[in-house]
């Protein structure tokens, strides 16, 4: 742990940061999965 | 400043952590697609003299369209250009369902871009540079492929189709 | 950890590093990618002979595929086999041998005697090069269209539409290289460069030179 | 603390380069609804045709002023300032300075002759062998140099500020500015080397002809990081302003923000071929390589959003905000600076949703060269970094001129409509490029549009009109405020957020430039060396030039 002397940013608990990032990641799948099915879809290039 | 080790707040510490987790995940999914299904990119193929590959008599692109290699499985050679006006040659291609084309797009002049729509086909076409995709067409019907790179002012009406029949 | 353990350890990671680079970047060594394997068959050469791919096993093969009724230009084909074979001290095989081979996709007209007689006119030296053709006209397909990947088509009366090209085939029947309409640098002065590429590995294919042979083909150091 | 004061030649200067990029931005701006209403179908440019020949000319003008011109200048006159203002001096030798912000205007001046005299009509990507006058290729070249030389400038005022302060921890956002600086002299070398070996002498009639692949090739070097020289600047205000304006919030971690700014500079230049992924000529092993790299550089933008937030968060609260979402609306939204940053910060998601998928080697075939793109670089581009930019002028005009921010209430209205214009109009550009809508086409005449694209189409238009009204409400708001007579009472306070970690704990290799500039440079000798060394081995100077526009 750090020195007490020096202040840090451990009290602060960003909770709403978590749930707006975890927003943030399932939307990311959604779409991503959605475009990378349908790469999938498509076949084969070679 | 600190010669300490950097400090890290431990829900950020998860967040990077989970960070990288998922960035993995997205490139062994595309690592899988790619090596494992067989989705690539194009590979060099070959190097040609931009300003003869039209006209010249050995280049395939003299006579460019389709060639069947063997059953069911075809090349085509197509030519893209803007002069003396935005199109490829040939404008159409007509292959029976279930054929596995193999495309070999080069350009004479500027640069093209060539997508076939409803299909992974779609690469830069670049002078002096061949561009080889193959496409497998399972189902018939009408696949049109469009210049997808600013080629000039009849851009915009650069495009050509495949008739897949059943 | 030990301080100058790991600070070896960070050395000896940038040795590996700058030293596949290094190899990739000057390509100590070049290689031709293995392409493919070249496809089986059973021909009849100018002499009535069998000409199988078996017997081929242990020569460096280039191929080509035209007919005997091919217009003028074609003329460039037969032009790149001779100047190749002429050159072929240049390529400093040892004692490799190099077979040269014309396939006709015409058997109906270009039989036994047409090709030998093609043969002939054109100077070829046939000891080396053999002219060959099969009657089964979809085995034909097969050996050229599937296993050579090379179109052709015929465009009745005689004629055929076809795109040239050159095969070079390894040893082991493995198809190194493949020459298709390219611009820049002549089809000759390639194949004489490639079939020395190709030498060089197989003089180096035993012992420790064989590693950086497999790890030439690793790092796609391939000669242009 | 003492704040420094800028003298007031400093804030001329600093103000100079906000006026050429607000006039770039008002001009290029004028032809972003023009192409928009092309595509829903009501076609404005022949009404037009004495003064922008084509489409294509509005586009080219669209592209360079926007995305070029806006973006560079802002960014320097930004930049400066952070310089002067976090190490608190001014700059080690203002003449240089001023000589390379003179060299941009003569570039641009130079560039924009051509251009509007519809030779120069290659888009701003002026892929060969579509040829310009070369004045377009040495008016880049001067913007550049230009901006080479103001950051020449910029390095000696640190070194000048080093000596005088050898053990202090350089001060956040003149930290941030100095690297973005360097990103950029790094990556453009390569467009560097593009103009003046192959484009320039060509385009003077010296050499017959171009190798396109190598000059893409070449182009798209700094054709990547260009964006992170976009995006970075955006990025320092929001971590180290927006907190503190959104509502006298702390920056969260300095360290971690210090280390996302040394992962830029080392991963944006050497994953280009991102963007070739479908070029023929480039290996597929090193494309697959970059595509590894690509992900890498994502990882600081995560960590990027994780200290941002968590920074707002800590603001949110501070205002009395609870809650998991709650403390959002707690934040400072009725200050026009917060609110145009905050909403392009949330349309920054999508864009680096839509990035993702564009970096990932194989899925980009699905999108490549599709209306996707710009609907991508509008949300990135033309939101994060523009928006941005909108609301850091909106307390940075008053700061230099002393004028009162003319109706805060329009400049609110005009994030916020900048928002809803950009929601409407990019997800209409994504969803036409999932269907199979190239870009660059007019597509209000292209014979190939399928009906079921049309109501798209017809968004985009709308979202084109909405955008439109946005920025004229911007330009009003600058105009009227840089010609109000009403002066602020007090100097405005520049918005700075101190770290919520204290500064000592920072470690000492953050603040070390040596093993970071060797990691980046040995990371591009790696990755871009073997093939720049095969192409450029093999180089053919075989494509003449057209001009087909």
């Amino acid at each position: 742990m750090a020195k007490k002397e020096h202040e840090n940013n451990d009290e602060f608990r960003p909770n709403g940061t978590i749930a707006i990032l975890v927003v943030f990641v399932i939307t990311t799948l959604l779409i991503w999965g959605t475009i990378y099915m349908i790469l999938i879809s498509r076949g084969s290039t070679i | 400043m600190s010669a300490q080790p950097m400090h890290i707040h431990p829900y950020e510490r998860n967040w990077m952590v989970f960070s990288a987790v998922m960035l993995v995940l997205f490139a062994t999914a595309v690592s899988v697609a790619a090596f494992g299904m067989g989705i690539q990119v194009p590979a060099p193929e070959q190097r040609v003299d931009p300003r003869i590959v039209a006209t010249d008599p050995n280049s395939p692109w003299s006579n460019p369209g389709l060639r069947e290699v063997s059953p069911g499985k075809y090349d085509a050679y197509i030519l893209a250009h803007a002069i003396p006006v935005w199109e490829y040659l040939p404008k159409e291609i007509t292959v029976p369902a279930g054929s596995s084309v193999s495309f070999y797009v080069t350009s004479s002049d500027v640069q093209h871009g060539f997508k076939i729509q409803d299909t992974n086909a779609n690469f830069m076409v670049i002078p002096g540079q061949v561009s080889k995709l193959t496409i497998k067409f399972n189902k018939p019907g009408t696949y049109n492929y469009i210049c997808t790179e600013y080629c000039g002012s009849g851009h915009g009406i650069m495009y050509g189709a495949i008739i897949v029949t059943p | 950890m030990n301080k100058y353990l790991l600070n070896g350890l960070y050395f000896l990671f940038a040795i590996i590093i700058i030293s596949a680079f290094a190899f990739k970047l000057f390509q100590p060594i070049k290689v031709l990618p293995r392409m493919q394997l070249a496809p089986a068959f059973n021909l009849t050469d100018q002499n009535d002979a069998r000409l199988t791919s078996e017997e081929l096993r242990g020569k460096f093969v280039l191929y080509n595929f035209t007919y005997v009724n091919c217009p003028a230009p074609c003329y460039n084909l037969n032009k790149t086999m001779q100047e190749v074979q002429t050159r072929l001290s240049e390529a400093e095989l040892g004692d490799i041998q190099v077979e040269f081979i014309t396939i006709s996709f015409d058997p109906d007209r270009d039989t036994s005697a047409v090709l030998r007689t093609y043969a002939d006119s054109i100077g070829a030296d046939t000891k080396q090069w053999s002219f060959a053709t099969n009657t089964n006209k979809a085995l034909l397909k097969t050996i050229i269209g599937s296993g050579f990947e090379t179109y052709y088509e015929d465009k009745g009366d005689g004629k055929f539409a076809f795109d040239p090209s050159f095969v070079l085939v390894d040893g082991w029947g493995i198809v190194r290289a493949e020459y298709r309409y390219q611009t820049e640098v002549s089809d000759a002065d390639r194949i004489i460069r490639h079939l020395s590429v190709l030498a060089e590995e197989v003089r180096n294919s035993t012992g420790t030179a064989k590693l950086a042979y497999e790890a030439a083909h690793l790092f796609l150091c391939y000669a242009p | 603390m003492k704040q420094y004061q800028l003298s007031t030649g400093e804030k001329k200067f600093i103000g100079s380069h906000l006026l050429v990029a607000i006039l770039a931005l008002s001009v290029g701006s004028l032809f972003g609804p023009l192409q928009a209403f092309e595509h829903a179908g009501w076609d404005i440019y022949p009404y037009i045709k004495p003064l922008i020949k084509s489409y294509y000319q509005g586009l080219t003008v669209h592209g360079v002023l926007n995305a070029l011109v806006w973006t560079t200048f802002f960014i320097m006159g930004f930049l400066t300032f952070n310089v002067m203002f976090g190490l608190k001096r001014p700059l080690k030798n203002p003449t240089l300075n001023k000589v390379g912000f003179w060299l941009m205007v003569v570039g641009v001046v130079a560039a924009a002759i051509p251009i509007l005299a519809n030779q120069a009509t290659v888009l701003f990507t002026f892929y060969p062998p579509l040829k310009a006058n070369w004045a377009f290729y040495l008016g880049l070249t001067l913007v550049v140099v230009g901006s080479w030389v103001e950051g020449w400038g910029l390095f000696m005022t640190y070194f000048a500020w080093r000596k005088e302060n050898p053990k202090e921890l350089t001060p956040f956002i003149a930290f941030a500015s100095l690297v973005t600086a360097l990103l950029w002299q790094i990556c453009t070398i390569g467009v560097a080397t593009e103009i003046l070996t192959m484009l320039l002498p060509w385009s003077l009639g010296l050499i017959a002809g171009v190798d396109p692949q190598l000059a893409r090739t070449y182009f798209w070097f700094t054709g990547h990081p260009l964006v992170y020289f976009w995006i970075l600047p955006a990025y320092i205000s929001w971590y180290a302003m927006l907190p503190k304006q959104a509502g006298n919030g702390k920056m969260f971690s300095d360290s971690l923000a210090r280390l996302s700014f040394w992962i830029f500079l080392v991963l944006s230049t050497p994953l280009g071929f991102h963007h070739q992924y479908v070029d023929p000529g480039i290996p597929p092993v090193w494309k697959f390589i970059h595509s590894m790299l690509t992900f890498s550089v994502f990882f600081p933008s995560m960590m990027t959003a994780f200290t941002v937030i968590a920074s707002l968060e800590h603001a949110g609260r501070k205002n009395g905000g609870k809650g998991t979402f709650a403390w959002i609306g707690k934040l400072n939204w009725s200050d026009p600076s917060v609110a145009a940053q905050l909403l392009a910060g949330i349309l920054f998601f999508f864009g680096g949703i839509g990035g993702l998928a564009n970096a990932s080697y194989n899925v980009n075939l699905v999108l490549h060269n599709t209306a996707f793109i710009p609907g991508h670089f509008h949300l990135t581009v033309a939101t994060a970094v523009t928006l941005s930019f909108m609301g850091i002028s909106y307390w940075l005009l008053p700061y230099l001129t002393g004028k009162k921010l003319w109706m805060p209430k329009l400049a609110v209205a005009q994030a916020w409509i900048w928002f809803v214009g950009m929601i409407i109009f990019s997800n209409a550009m994504h969803v036409l490029g999932l269907l199979g809508a190239p870009r660059r086409v007019p597509l209000g005449l292209a014979p190939y549009v399928p009906p079921e694209w049309n109501s798209r189409l017809f968004q985009v238009g709308v979202g084109g009109a909405i955008l439109f009204v946005s920025g004229a409400c911007y330009l009003t708001v600058m105009l009227m405020t840089a010609l109000s007579k009403e002066t602020v009472k007090e100097e405005v306070e520049v918005p700075v957020a101190e770290s919520m970690q204290d500064l000592a704990l920072t470690p000492v290799w953050l603040d070390r430039w040596a093993p970071w500039i060797y990691g980046a440079l040995a990371l591009i000798v790696l990755v871009y060396g073997p093939v720049l060394f095969d192409l450029i081995k093999n180089i053919a100077l075989t494509s003449p030039g057209f001009r087909v526009w």
